[in-house]
């Protein structure tokens, strides 16, 4: 099962793309899934640079062991890149499976690396000004809980 | 030879990419080159935590052959998404 | 906030439930979710009774406890009942919160208690014979395992 | 007053609802009327795990008051979704 993985520069809709995975696959019982929003707020916009290329393939490698671990029949992300603002979806992960247990599982573990450890550089803007972000204390710990293996 | 910034390092360099000269043996030849025509940036990708992809493979701490290299990126820490 | 609730005699479309679910929702920038599926195979056909009324205030009752306990924004529970054919959608349940581990949380343990204790009777046909399903050892021990309060 | 049946009793007593008379003082009146009324129905519904509910909310195993109810429900163990 090889995942399917897009980084995307344009927005795009996490319903349609759903609904475009989950199509035809009746062998899975289960399909969990994960949609990340621009949260409204302090921040006024966000931008995420990325890698062509290297970031796709960071992803993907880490999707497949995840989805060799919990026995998925599919596993999907999708991840924005550039400039975002409040309500637009950053993120869609979804997975495939005969037991929801190793769905969900599944995940969790992926948004848990693709929200520190992704090839990603993130800038928010609060008040007009600019500033790049990295990963928070709470990250890492719950990365660790997982024992996900990183880059 | 292309040169990718990412990040912090793009706002130093002032672009996200620049072309350099395919004669250099190393990635210290490199770094040197850099330092003298991007002031600012010497420091900046000597930093910790600063990663460098040569063709989209990682590579480690230690000098580097770039032989045949067509692409080097210098990454900051990745922030995730 | 009042989870909505509903049991649908009739087939629905996960993605345009999700859609209508997340509009405007950016005070929350995580939406977990999970879509339950008729698994082709043995079984050509499964059949969902439900008590109208009962059982959509039973299921209102036990998402409420869990969206408290989760600091979750909103909850949504669409359920089927009646035939149902392999491929078609048995279930969404969908949570939004700030954060995200939250929002998963709040769908398990109201999956769990769904596929335990909601007021259902399942038939399923096998080979042209009707049967009707209780609970597994399996879930009952995912029950214990989040103790969930039950009915 | 209404009585419901789901599951398999709704197979045992051949229909989904039945009317019953009124005049029930107790759940155990109306018990007896099921008996003599549907055949086979009597042991099913005093099987370990039937619940009854009357107007839509669940009653406890003793004997219970049919005073103004409008609604008995008869319940088998509920399978999930």
């Amino acid at each position: 099962m090889r995942p399917i993985v897009r980084v995307s520069e344009t927005a795009f809709s996490a319903e349609d793309e759903l609904r475009a995975f989950m199509r035809g696959r009746d062998d899975s019982g289960a399909c969990a899934s994960f949609v990340g929003l621009v949260r409204g707020g302090e921040v006024s916009a966000l931008e995420l640079q990325h890698y062509p290329g290297f970031t796709e393939a960071e992803i993907e490698r880490i999707a497949s062991e995840i989805a060799q671990r919990h026995s998925i029949n599919g596993l999907l992300a999708i991840h924005r890149a550039g400039r975002m603002t409040p309500g637009e979806t950053i993120v869609l992960v979804a997975a495939l499976s005969a037991h929801r247990a190793a769905a969900f599982k599944a995940v969790e573990e992926l948004m848990d690396w693709l929200k520190t450890d992704a090839p990603f550089w993130k800038r928010e803007w609060r008040d007009g000004e600019a500033a790049w972000i990295e990963p928070t204390a709470e990250d890492y710990k719950r990365r660790a809980r997982h024992d996900t293996e990183t880059a | 030879m292309r040169i990718l910034f990412f990040g912090r390092l793009r706002d130093l360099a002032g672009s996200s990419e620049v072309q350099a000269p395919d004669t250099f043996e190393t990635l210290a030849d490199l770094r040197r080159w850099l330092a003298e025509t991007h002031a600012g940036l010497e420091q900046a990708l000597a930093q910790r935590g600063v990663r460098v992809a040569i063709d989209k493979a990682i590579v480690g701490n230690g000098d580097v052959s770039l032989r045949s290299a067509k692409e080097v990126a210098f990454m900051p820490p990745m922030s995730g998404g």
